[in-house]
Formats: structure tokens, sequence, C-alpha cells
């Protein structure tokens, strides 16, 4: 098989569901390629424990039943001892009951629902999450542009986003803290696009319509991009503000022809941010092995195997039961950490202090010049009271 | 005696695994009008097809004034000459009168075009004032004479009709009758498959009987009519 | 008996049955001609539900079904057969009959039992007997003869053991043997069954030969009634339909 | 005994014994069957296996149900998933939200498809062929819509989350792997014999003349509208119990269960088996689940693999295996008679 | 649901006229793919599920060959003209041998090529989603045309596809070869038997087909997200359109197309969170009322 990476020691196996098809394949092929470049590092550094990992990973196709599917096969077959859970959304949550059911060590690395480890019903203690989780994001994204509207006295706002969990809440969550932080705006309008719908024309014109002074959008990969091609021939960049979360990442960023100046974005991935020559390192790392730049779901990924390897150095062992219990809590240095390092928070069992932070965009290189990092103090302050909020301490 | 338009020879033609014809051979000579006879399911409307194309032949040989046709796709088939009128006649029922004529319309096999519309509506007076018709809602008869005038829309040098006389009013069948007559005045080549005896003795120069997907006599009409013993045994005369 | 009052159909401008009234008493054997279009099919299809008259009445033993559908009228008994046969060509023909019965018998809805039910034996054993369809009784029925499908067609009316039966051209495309062998087994059935039967025939030897009574229609419309000799000397008939060869004269 | 009585005897013998023998004869193989899969547990430790004919019954009953409308009945249904979304939601919900024993779960979420099957059905069956197949796809992808819209409910595109509760019963517990794998055999072979038993029935002849010629079965006083709907109902419930394993298999529902591309799958299954045979589609499901299992084993591109296979079967084959096999013996056994 | 929203757009004129616009844009993209589905399916009886590949394909080409010679003109060319000989191939050497066979088995081909065709695809042009950008001939201010708003690009697509409804349209109800291809439609042996090859018809009516598709695909290209499976969305509303307008017409398409643009346009007015559904339900509505659709024939 391909991509199955072969090591004469006693291997260990790290069985990987992802989407390989289909129409984020590329988020699946970004995170696999993410994931062998660490693996090689570690391996050349001796392993897990001394075993040298052979990463087994298998496309779930993006469907739920596959992924569990897949999932159980790779531990009842293939014999992997553990699990890098690198589905999307409702492919998470299959992959979730598997680890439930075989407690096999698992790590979510893409499912940015808050949902998969602030429910505390949902938590098991063999699984757990480096992918960025959707509250944060808001947090920060809900600050920053407020502190824009208070400055360019924006307040009729309208929103635009895909119409699935993921949408839904982080736009909830968006205007809520956008609402907290600046009062006086208001949402004037909402559009709730499908999932890869091709045409946002009836969209498009309806915000124009709504004539609102800024837009919030969370629609990403493609769809943003259609979104945007369609949105620049009504020229509606020039109309309002634009603050879309998930245009500051390469996958979008170099492929819009014309991409407008000015859009306020999120980062998903940028070398230049968090502005550390080891950030810039492992993105030039990656774009020489692959030929393309890294995505979201890459450093998501690439955070979980450095975790896996550090768990198991201090604990010397490579038995997922040992390392779940290192890596509770567990702080390592990390290019993606806000600070340099990155934490797994033991509990609830996400990745915290990463680097996130919102700026604009330039239409070339480095796309966006300087970013505001968001501040993790207020980030926990709010997250605490969030989980209140929906009953989740 | 003119020379064979159409030739069969020693045809074999299955639907599937079950063969239908024995070595069928048959031929037609310029200006005759064949009858092709025999019982239901003995074989004339497959023999009609495999001569057209649409039931292609496994074994055997069939050819047009000398030229191998067998194996050829129907429409070459028809270009090279023949016109085939089905036993269900298969107008286009969507199409007006006029539009089912003009599909029908090609060039002879050599280019020649006797049969422009103006001389189909002058043989076939009744159609004239349909030609706005919808063909789907004809009567029988008139859609009858519709397939045999589209067929003569391609200028054909022999002419196949399976069952020209099912289904119809005793009057239209005696319109038909008269009409082919016509035709062979005109000195047209017909093969004709008939269930109908008075219809087709009274037309016919020569006589081909086919029985259980094998040729068992062939000859001309009066000796048909003479011979009692082929009538009582496959005509049920 | 079977009424037929004032009925009326028709399509866009063309009035198919326009206004037709005729009585076929108990045990009677009808011939219907006419010319191709004259609305004989559309008759029966008026009279079996198939299509649903703008006005009239089907009368049958005083209950008007006209309007209702084909399931019902069926049930009140009148079975008809079809102009080009129409049969189940998956089906062997004793499935065929056996699955007919258990649908007189109501009893198609049984999930429970296996098919066939016993007690649907006798009666399509019968029926095939009746027809000389017992010894191709494995045999499916896309792969029978044109006539052994016509006579499929008209077992699969009779063994509901219809009061009426109509049989739309019952010869069609078959070859004088056939067709005679079929046209006696109708007489026959109606001399032994005792049931109305009515039948569309364009084969006038036939007609002339083995029907009591003949209706003629054109246009939608009943052009004559009577004996075979009555209606062979109608020049109306002899104009619109019979033509020269088979008139009075000819016969 | 008259000649003729004597030769009626002689014919209607085979038959009468021939219905009673098969029913017996059906049983027993379901019987057989049964007692060989829920032994292989003895036999192999293979977690695997038991996972994969755990999948075979979900899809089985599924691809099975489907090819009463499709191939008995002549209704092809592009939205046939929906009921196969429906049983897993059902069941799921009833299990997260009421807590009840499983088989009271599993009666309720049957009697919830019935309603909605009826109410579904009583529009759809109307109509005729492409557009009868289109109509079912926009139920499904209606259904499929409202659970993804009503999200407080259904948890969206996220599934019931949290897994499903299967607490044991009459000594039974679904948490187990092995009594999972019983109970998923126990209910594929139930279901298959139901489902035998529904096609050799009378009512399974009425439903394949309906298929030949509907207008004709009406003429024998087939209310051929009510037919339909039962059949549409009866398949609906059978899909429905194939949504239920699948529930217990992966222990949650999700929206893709009820998405118009299962409903396609299980075309496909029928294409690849048959639909001229009782097993065909069971033959189909392992077909294309052991096709899918190994050939994303070695290739991302499986796409391209699939769509050759299938090709070799539409292209080569021109039907489904069991159908090719079926008919060569048949034209072999025409041909030993000729000889 | 938002009926105010729906209501207050209702009453204003620009609203409307823009709401309109874009609901007519939607629906005229979708109209082109439609067509050749309905003119597919009312020829050679066949349910096209490889559509959207060739709408797929033609987006691809467009994008490929815009990259290579930076023409527009040439792009959409290259988008029609490789879809229609795509198109031929893809008759003449697969389709053409399931015809007698159960029509199951044709959708069972078109579906093995969606799923070859999406992995060719990913294969050649790679798995990310590519931009094929809009060419600066169109990049000027929208126009605004009574009140609505609307991109000249658009103008140019609305032209496109009337131009293709009325040559259709026309050219299958006048033209001998139109009437012709009808007749194939219904009786192909009758139609060969009087000397047409029907051969050459199927491929001709395919490569129409799939040239049609590719249009809309290139003409989509500057304004759409191109990645593998992009002609699945995209197949799944043109079948409705072809449902609702009746399969086989052309009229139909036109109608059908128009009126789910209109429904998308203030359907996300109305009932932001239902609008594909109400796509759907708009579907079972027409067929409970109209069982083969707003302009189908009862099938004979
Ligand atoms: N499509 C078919 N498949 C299988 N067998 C067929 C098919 N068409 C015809 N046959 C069989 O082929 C034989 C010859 O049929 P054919 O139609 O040539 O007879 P025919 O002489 O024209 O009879 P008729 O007078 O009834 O038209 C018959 O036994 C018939 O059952
Ligand atoms: N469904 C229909 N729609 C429109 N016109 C119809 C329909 N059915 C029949 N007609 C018309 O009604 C008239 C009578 O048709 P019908 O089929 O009853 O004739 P028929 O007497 O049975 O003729 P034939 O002897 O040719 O079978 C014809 O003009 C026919 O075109
Ligand atoms: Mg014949
Ligand atoms: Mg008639």
């Amino acid at each position: 098989a391909p991509w199955v990476a072969r090591a004469q020691a006693k291997t260990i196996k790290i069985g990987m569901p992802t989407i390989l098809s289909g129409r984020v394949a590329q988020l699946g092929t970004s995170s696999r390629n993410a994931v062998m470049l660490e693996v090689e590092k570690v391996n050349a550094a001796g392993g897990l424990a001394g075993r040298q990992i052979e990463m087994v990973i298998r496309d779930s196709k993006g469907q739920p039943q596959e992924a569990a599917r897949v999932a159980r096969e790779l531990v009842n077959t293939d014999g992997c001892e553990l699990m890098i859970d690198a589905e999307a959304s409702s492919g998470a949550f299959a992959v979730h009951e598997v680890a439930r059911d075989l407690g096999v060590f698992c790590i979510h690395t893409n499912s940015e629902t808050s949902a998969l480890t602030a429910d505390p019903k949902q938590h098991i203690p063999n699984a757990f999450r480096t992918a960025r989780q959707g509250v944060h994001d808001s947090i920060v994204g809900g600050s920053y542009a407020a502190a824009i509207a208070k400055a360019k006295g924006l307040k009729k706002w309208a929103t635009c986003s895909p119409d699935y969990a993921y949408g839904r809440d982080t736009t909830a969550e968006f205007t809520l803290y956008l609402k907290r932080f600046a009062p006086e705006v208001e949402i004037i309008s909402e559009s709730w696009p499908k999932l890869f719908q091709p045409d946002y024309t009836e969209v498009v014109t309806k915000i124009l319509q709504a004539k609102p002074q800024a837009l919030y959008s969370c629609l990403w990969g493609g769809d943003l991009t259609s979104y945007i091609d369609q949105a620049n021939i009504y020229a509606m960049f020039s109309q309002m503000e634009v603050f879309a979360v998930n245009m500051a990442d390469y996958t979008a960023l170099t492929v819009v022809k014309n991409l407008p100046k000015g859009i306020h974005s999120g980062n998903r991935y940028i070398k230049t941010f968090p502005s550390t020559p080891e950030n810039a390192a492992w993105g030039d790392a990656y774009k020489a092995k692959y030929n393309e730049y890294p995505t979201n779901w890459s450093w998501e990924n690439a955070t979980a195997i450095m975790l896996m390897a550090e768990a198991a150095k201090k604990a010397n062992s490579a038995d997922g039961k040992k390392i779940a219990e290192v890596l509770k809590g567990l702080t390592i240095k990390c290019p993606f950490g806000a600070d340099g390092t990155v934490t797994m928070r033991g509990d609830d069992h996400t990745l915290v202090g990463y680097a996130i932070g919102w700026g604009t965009t330039i239409p070339q290189e480095p796309y966006v010049p300087e970013v505001k990092a968001g501040d993790w103090k207020t980030i926990f302050e709010l997250e605490a009271e969030w989980k209140k909020s929906k009953g989740y301490t | 005696m003119s020379a064979a338009v159409i030739e069969v020879a020693d045809l074999d033609v299955y639907y599937g695994t079950s063969q239908i014809l024995f070595g069928v051979g048959l031929s037609v000579r310029q200006g005759e009008t064949m009858a092709l006879l025999g019982r239901n399911g003995a074989g004339k409307s497959t023999t009609m097809k495999a001569i057209m194309g649409l039931a292609p032949p496994r074994r055997g040989r069939i050819s047009l004034r000398g030229a191998v046709i067998s194996g050829l796709k129907p429409h070459t088939i028809a270009r090279a000459g023949l016109g085939f009128v089905p036993e269900d006649r298969q107008i286009f029922p969507e199409h007006t009168v006029e539009d089912n004529l003009v599909i029908g319309k090609k060039k002879g096999p050599d280019g020649q075009d006797e049969w422009p519309i103006k001389r189909i509506y002058e043989v076939f007076p009744l159609l004239e004032p349909l030609r706005h018709r919808i063909a789907g809602r004809l009567s029988g008869g008139e859609q009858q004479m519709l397939a045999i005038a589209r067929t003569l829309m391609g200028n054909p040098a022999l002419l196949l009709l399976d069952e020209p006389s099912e289904g119809l009013a005793p009057i239209i069948v005696q319109r038909i009758g008269e009409l082919l007559r016509q035709l062979r005045q005109l000195g047209s080549t017909v093969l004709i498959a008939e269930q109908n005896m008075h219809f087709c003795l009274g037309l016919a120069s020569h006589a081909t009987v086919i029985d259980k997907g094998q040729i068992v006599y062939a000859a001309g009409i009066d000796e048909l009519k003479a011979n009692d013993a082929i009538r009582r045994r496959y005509l049920a005369l | 008996m079977l009424e037929i009052r004032n009925l009326a159909k028709s399509f866009g401008g063309v009035k198919a049955t326009n206004d037709v009234s005729l009585d076929f008493p108990d045990g009677s054997l009808t011939a219907v001609i006419g010319p191709n279009g004259a609305g004989k099919s559309t008759f029966f299809n008026l009279i079996t539900g198939a299509l649903r008259p703008d006005s009239g009445q089907v009368l049958l033993d005083g209950v008007d079904l006209a309007g209702r559908s084909p399931p019902e009228i069926v049930r009140h008994g009148i079975g008809r057969a079809f102009q080009v046969a129409s049969i189940f060509k998956s089906l062997t023909v004793q499935e065929t009959m056996l699955a007919a019965v258990s649908a007189d018998q109501r009893t198609s809805a049984v999930l429970h039992k296996r098919f066939p039910l016993p007690e649907t034996r006798d009666r399509a054993e019968h029926v095939m007997e009746l027809l000389g369809l017992a010894g191709k009784r494995h045999r499916t029925a896309a792969t029978l003869s044109h006539g052994d499908q016509k006579l499929l067609d008209i077992a699969l009316a009779l063994v509901l053991e219809p009061k009426v039966l109509l049989l739309d051209e019952p010869t069609a495309g078959m070859g004088p043997e056939e067709r005679w062998r079929m046209i006696d087994k109708v007489r026959e059935l109606w001399e032994t069954q005792k049931i109305t039967v009515v039948f569309i025939e364009h084969d006038m030897d036939i007609v002339f030969k083995i029907a009591p009574k003949i209706v003629v229609l054109c246009y939608g419309r009943i052009l004559a009634t009577g004996t075979p000799d009555e209606i062979r000397n109608n020049s109306a008939v002899i104009d619109a339909y019979l033509g020269t060869e088979h008139a009075g004269a000819a016969a | 005994m008259t000649e003729l009585e004597a030769g009626r005897a002689e014919t209607l013998a085979p038959v009468r014994s021939g219905a009673a023998v098969q029913r017996y004869r059906d049983v027993l193989i379901a019987l057989i069957a049964f007692i060989v899969l829920a032994s292989l547990p003895l036999f192999t430790g293979s977690k695997a296996l038991l996972d994969f004919v755990i999948r075979c019954s979900a899809y089985g009953l599924f691809a099975t149900s489907l090819n009463l409308l499709v191939g008995y009945t002549g209704l092809t249904s592009f939205g046939h998933g929906m009921f196969f979304g429906l049983g897993a939601y059902s069941y799921g919900l009833i299990m997260q939200k009421l807590g009840v024993p499983i088989p009271v779960a599993f009666v309720a979420t049957l009697a919830i498809t019935a309603m909605f099957a009826a109410i579904i059905g009583a529009i759809c069956v109307r109509l005729k062929e492409i557009y009868f197949a289109f109509v079912t796809l926009a139920f499904q992808m209606l259904i499929h819509s409202t659970i993804l819209s009503w999200a407080s409910f259904t948890g969206g595109d996220q599934g019931l989350r949290g897994g499903i509760p299967r607490p044991p019963f009459l000594g039974i517990d679904l948490a187990n792997h092995v009594h999972l794998y019983v109970a998923s055999c126990a209910l594929l072979i139930l279901g298959l014999l139901a489902m035998r038993q529904i096609a050799q029935s009378p009512f399974g002849y009425t439903l394949r003349m309906i298929r030949d010629n509907a207008a004709r079965a009406s003429f024998l006083g087939i209310d051929v509208w009510r037919a339909k709907l039962t059949v549409f109902v009866l398949a609906a419930l059978f899909a429905s119990m194939g949504g239920m394993v699948m529930a217990l298999f992966v222990s949650g529902a999700y929206p893709e269960f009820a998405y118009w591309t299962i409903s396609g799958e299980g075309i496909f299954i029928n294409m690849l088996g048959g639909v001229s045979t009782f097993l065909g589609p069971m033959v189909g499901t392992v077909l294309l689940l052991l096709l899918n299992d190994t050939v994303t084993r070695f290739t991302e591109y499986h796409g391209i693999v699939l769509g050759v296979v299938i090709l070799f079967f539409a292209l080569g084959l021109r039907k489904g295996l069991l159908d090719f096999v079926a008919e060569w013996f048949a034209q072999r056994r025409d041909a030993g008679e000729g000889r | 649901m938002d009926l105010d929203a729906l209501a207050g757009c209702l009453s204003s004129s620009a609203c409307l006229v823009t709401q309109t616009t874009s609901g007519l844009i939607i629906g005229m993209l979708l109209f082109l793919v439609a067509v050749g589905l309905t003119l597919i399916f009312g020829v050679l009886k066949v349910v096209n599920f490889s559509h959207g590949a060739f709408y797929m394909f033609g987006a691809y080409f467009a994008m490929t060959a815009y990259q290579l010679t930076a023409s527009f003109a040439l792009a959409m060319l290259a988008g029609a003209a490789g879809t229609a000989i795509l198109g031929l191939i893809f008759e003449r050497v697969f389709m053409s041998r399931v015809y007698g066979a159960d029509v199951l088995m044709q959708l069972l081909v078109c579906y093995a090529f969606v799923l070859i065709f999406d992995d060719v695809v990913r294969i050649i042009w790679g798995p990310e989603f590519k931009s094929m950008g809009m060419p600066s001939a169109f990049q000027v201010m929208p126009l605004f045309i009574a009140g609505g708003v609307v991109p000249p690009y658009y103008l140019l697509l609305i032209g496109v596809a009337l131009v293709a409804a009325i040559v259709l349209g026309i050219g299958l109800s006048r033209s001998r070869i139109g009437k012709v291809i009808r007749a194939a439609a219904h009786n192909p042996g009758m139609v060969s038997a009087l000397g047409i090859n029907t051969g050459l018809i199927y491929g001709g009516v395919f490569a129409l087909g799939g040239m049609l598709a590719g249009l809309a695909g290139a003409l989509a290209a500057p304004v759409r997200s191109l990645t593998p499976g992009m002609g699945f969305s995209v197949l799944i509303e043109s079948f409705i359109v072809t449902v609702i307008g009746g399969m086989g017409s052309i009229l139909g398409a036109l109608i059908g197309a128009l009126l789910l643009g209109l429904i998308r346009s203030f359907g996300s007015l109305g009932f932001p969170l239902f609008t594909e559904g109400l796509m759907y339900l708009f579907m079972v509505i027409v067929l409970v009322s109209k069982p083969t659709g707003l302009f189908g024939k009862e099938a004979a």
C-alpha cells in the first residue's frame, strides 16, 4: 500500500481514517501530508518510545458509517494501537463512538465542533482533540470585529454562513461576542446557503438589498472562493466591510484570482503567524516536500503527532492508556503555539494556547501582513462563561 | 426474364438462442409482386426483417442486384434501395402526416427522386387533406396508407410490405389492393407477406411459401392456385 | 342483460362515441363492425371502465356501472380481451391463470400463504383445458405464438367467469386456420357457458357466418343493426365499410 | 376417472405439494444459514469478519426490500433510503430520549416507519416510471433536509451524538459484539424469510402482474394502487430494519443514512447482484461491500476501480451477477434438452 | 422563516427587480445544463447521470484553455467542443452497447462514469478546488437596470442560454433533422429502416447534450470554484428542473429552470433555512397535480 510508512523495528501502527475522496479530499490529503512529515521526524529520532511508527491511512469518503467501519477495521484487523481521527463533523462523532466502544487511544484532529469535547456527555478518557475549537475562534473574532465596528461605526451587519452545524454555531457565537463587545450592532440580514452550493447569486443580491455596513461569513474552501468570485462581479466588497473567518488560509488565498483587498479574516494556517522562525521553517518544509502550502487541517494533525511523541517520551511507553494519562495537561513546544507552546487541557481534553488572531488581506504574499493575536486570557474567561451557559459544567 | 432484384440464400436467423429461419432462400425479379405466404409464426416477418437488417442473419447471404447487403446496418440497406412497411405500420404518432412523409424522404439508390411529395398526394389523394393532422389520431386505414406513402418517399427499388391489410375495414383493404396494382403497373418490385388470401392471391404474380422457418414451395401464382396439396397443407385454403 | 343508454364520449373535437344506446340480452352473441376509427374500441373502453364516459349509462342487470373503475366493473361480471393481446409476459400460462383466479376470489393480497392457493386450481385448470392451453402451461407467456397469446388473453377474461365477455378483434393478426379455430372456440364458449358475448371483427367471412346479430358503428354512431343478411345488403354499410367485394351480391 | 381428469390430477399433484415443500425448503435453508452464521464466532476470532456480516445484514435487508419494489413490482424508487434513515433515526431517538427496552423501540420504529411510508407512498405510487423515481427522491431529500434543519431534535448534520444506549434485554446484551452479531444475523435471516414469503405469496404474484402489465391487472379486479401502496409500506419496514441494524452497529444515526446516496447504493447493489432472483440483492450486497472494503484499502482512486468493475458488469454481462448465472444455467439446460 | 423580509421585498420594486433577475440568472445557467439532460432523455430515453460530469469537464477545459491562451472566447470554445467530443465518444463506445438492456443498466454505466470521471479530474487537475478568474473585460461595475443590479457577465450568460433555448426549440420543432431526432426518440428501428443513420443521431444528440453541459460549465467557471465532483449538485438541481418541466420537453426545462431560479431567489428571503427543501416541496406539488411534469407527455 502506498501510504504505509514501513519500518523494520517492532513498529507501532497508528490508524487514521480521513477524507481522501470527494469534495474535501484536499483537506484530507493535507492532513495526511502533515502527519507523514511529522512521523518521519519522530521515526528518525527513534520513534514512539523506541517503536517506529507505521501510519495506516484510509479513506472514509466523508461518510460517518464508513468512518466507523474503517476505524473499527484499523483496530480489529490491522492491529493499530493508536488512532488519529482526521474526520470532519459527523465522521468525528462516529469515530468517537468507536473509540468509546473499543477503548482505543484517539486524537480528533479536524472537527472544530465545540460539543465534541466541551460536552461532558461526550467525554471519554481515551479521546483528545487538537483541532481548534469553534468557540475560541468566535471569542477572538467577536472582539476583533467589535473593535473595528466601534472605530468605523459599523452598526448594520449581515451574516452569510453555510447551513450546517459548524456554520450555524460559529455564526451564533460570533454574533454573541460581537454584540457583547459592541452592543449597538444589529444583525439585519441572515443568509444560509447550503454546504457546497455552487451558485450564490440569490444570496449576494439579498445581501446587497439589505445594504448592511458589514458582513460576517464563515464559508470556507471552495464555497468561500465561489462566493467571493460571485460577490466580486456585483462589486460587493466595495460596499461593505467583510469579515470572513476562513479567508486567511492558503487554500483560499492562493486560489482566488481577484482577491479583494482588506477582507478581515481569522488565521487558519499562515506561515507568517505566529511570525516565528519555527513556524516559517515548518511551512517551508511542508511546501518543499509537497509543493503546496499546508492547510488549517495540516497544523492540527501535525500537532497531534507532536503531542503523541512527547507524551510517549514522558511515559516511556507507546501504550495508549499511558500516553493518555501523560497527555492530560501536557504542554509542549510547538511552532503553532501563540507563545511557542501548546497545551492539551486536562479537564476537557482539548488543545489550547495555539496561535489565533485576525488581520486583513492583501492580494499577494504574505496575504495577511499583520495579524492581531487573540488574548488567551480573555478566551479562557469567556469560554468558562459560555460553558456554564450551555450547562457543560 | 429480367434479373433478380433481391436474392436471398441460405439464411439462418436467431432470436437469442432460438433459431427461427433455417436456410431460407428466395429471389424476386424486376417488376414482380412476390407473395410470401405461410401460417402464423412461420417466419414471414422475420424474413423481411432479416432482409432489412433489423434481424441480422447468423448465416447466409442477401444481395441486392448482385451486391451483398447482409450484415449491413438497416439505414445502409434502406439507402441501397429497399423500402419496408412493417406489419404494425409504425408511423410516428406525434408527428403530423406531412412530417411523417418528410422523415421518410430520401433519394433513391441512383440519386433519382421519382416520388416528390406532390406525386405522393396524387397517388394517395386521401392523405392530402390530412396533411396537418397528428398521425397518431388517424384511423387504422389512413395510418396504413401513410406507412406505405412514407416508404415510397424514400424512392425504394424494392418494396417490402408486411401484412398491409391487417385490422383494416374491407373497403380500405380493397383500396390498398387497387393501389398496389397501380404500383405494379408503374413497374415497382414488391415482396408482400399476407394472411388475407383473397387479397393476396388477387395481387401477386409469384408466390413463395414458408413453413417453420423453411421455404417449402415457390412458383408462379397460377401454379400455386392449381396446386391443391400445397394450398391445403400450408395455406389452409 | 347489458343495456347501454345514450353513451357518449369525445376526445377534443372528435366524438368517438355519440349517443349510443344498445341492448345485449343475456346469452346473446353480437358482432360490432365499422370503419377504422369508428369508435368500436372506444365503445368497449367505456363499458369496461378504461375510459370514463362523458354521459350515459351502462346498466348490467339494472346496476349503472358508468364511470366506475375497471376492477369494480370486472367484479360486476364484465370481462374483456384486448385488440392487442394484453398479458403478463414473465408469468407462465399456468401462473397467469392461477393468479387471475386469486384476483377473482379476492385472495390476491394474501401474504401468509404460498402461491398458488389450492382453491384456485380447478377453475384455472378448467379454462386452460377449455382453450387448449393446458399443454403449454409451463411456457412463459412472452414465448407464446401470436395466436396463443390472444388465446391467453381471452382465457384471462374467461377465468373470471364473467356474465358478459367483450372481445376486441379476437382474430387480429391470425392466419386463416388459426382464425377459424379461434372463432369456433368463441362460439363454443358462447354455447356451452351461456354467457353474453360481444366481439369486434374486421373479417366479414367470420362475422357473417357466426354472428346472429350485427351492430355497425360509424363516426361514433350506430349506422345499422340487424342480421347478417340485412347488413350485407344495407347500402349505407356497403358505402361506409364493406366495399363491393363483401356486398350482398358477392356472398 | 376420465382421461382428462386423470391428466389433471397428475399435473396438479406436483403443484399442490410444490408450494408446501417450497416453504419448508426455504425455512430449512434459512435455519441452516443461521446456524452457520451464528456459529462463525466459534471458529474465527476475526472481529472484522463479524463487522462485515453485521453490515451485510443492514445493507442486505435494505437492498432486498428495495428489490420487492424494483424487481417484483417494477417500481424504481430513488428514495428508498429514506426509510433506512428513518429506521436508524427513530430507533436512535426513541432509545436516547425514552430509554425503553430495545424490543419496544424496535416495534415502535416499525410503526413509525409504516405511518410515514403509508403517507408518502399514497402520494408516490400514483406516479409512473421516472416520475415515481424522482418523486421518491424528492421525499427523501425533504426528509434529509428536515433532519439537517431540525438540529435541536435530530442533531443536524452531526447526527445523533453520544451513542445510542444498548441496555440488555432477555439476556441479550447488544453492547457485546458477539451478541450484536448474532442478533443482526437473526434479523437478517428472519427478514429474508419474511420477504421470501411475501414474494412467493399470492400477493407476490399480484406484484409480478402489476410489474408486467398494471392495466391488465386492473381488468382482473386488482386494485393496483392499493397493492403498490401495500408493497411500498412492506418494503419500507424491512429497509427500516436495515437502518436499525446500522444504527446499532455505529451506535449513532447520521443524516448520510437518509441521503439519496444510500438509495443509489441500494439500486446499485440490486443491479450488481441481479433483480430477477430473490437472493440477487444479497449477492450484490456482499459483492459491493467486499469491493468497497478491499478497494479502499489499496487506492484512494477507488472511483476508477469501482467504475471499471461496474462497466464490466454493465457492458460485459449486461445484467446482475445472479441473473447472469441463472440465465446461463437455463440456457445450458435448454441446450441439453435440445440435444 | 422570515415572511416579513419576503413581504418587504415584494413591495419594493428595486428588490423585486434584483431578486427576479437573480432568479433569472440562476435559472438560465440551470437551464443550459438541464436542457442537455432533457434532450438526451427525450431522444435516447437515457437518464444521464453522468451529465454533471460533462458540466465539470466543461469548466476544467475552459479553465485550462484560459490559463494557456488567456482568451475567454477560446476557453468557452474549449469547454463546449471538448465535452461535445467526450459525449460522442462516451455514447458511441459505451452507452450504445447497453441500449437493448434493462434501463437500469444504462444508469449503471452512467454511474460508473461519474465515479471514473471524478477520479480522472482528481488525477489530472488535483483534488484541490480551483478558480478560473473573471476575464478583465468583465471586471466592470454592474449595470443598474430598472432598479435591479445586473453584472454584464450575467447578461452574456442569459443571452447564451436564450439563444440555446431558441435554436434548440425551433430547431427541434421545425427542421427536418429535428423531426428525425424526435422520431428516432420514439422508434429508432423504424427510423433506421427509412434510411437514417440512428447511430449518428444518437451520437450527435449525446454530443450536443454534452456540449450544452460543457458550455454551462465553461460559463460558470469564472464565478464558481472548480473541484472534482462539482457536477453533482448541479446535476441534482437540473434533474429537479427536468422533472418539473416534464422529461424530454425543452420548453419544460426552460420554465422549470426559471421557476426554480425564482424559488431560490425569493425563497432565500422568506425561508432562508429551507430553500433547498422548498425546491423538493415544489417538485412534489407539481408531480402530484400533474404526474408527468408541467409539459411532459404521458408515456405511450
Ligand atoms: N422478438 C422475438 N423473440 C423471440 N422469438 C420471436 C420474436 N419475434 C418472433 N419470434 C418467433 O419467431 C417465429 C417467427 O415469427 P414471425 O413474426 O417471423 O412470423 P410470421 O410468419 O410473420 O407470423 P405472423 O403471421 O403471425 O406475423 C415465431 O415462432 C415467433 O414466436
Ligand atoms: N385517447 C384518445 N385520444 C384522442 N382520440 C382518441 C383516443 N382514443 C381514440 N381516439 C379517437 O377516437 C376515434 C375512435 O377510435 P377507436 O379506437 O374506438 O376506433 P376503432 O373503431 O376501434 O378503430 P379500429 O378498427 O381501427 O380499431 C378515432 O378517431 C381515434 O383517433
Ligand atoms: Mg408477421
Ligand atoms: Mg379498435
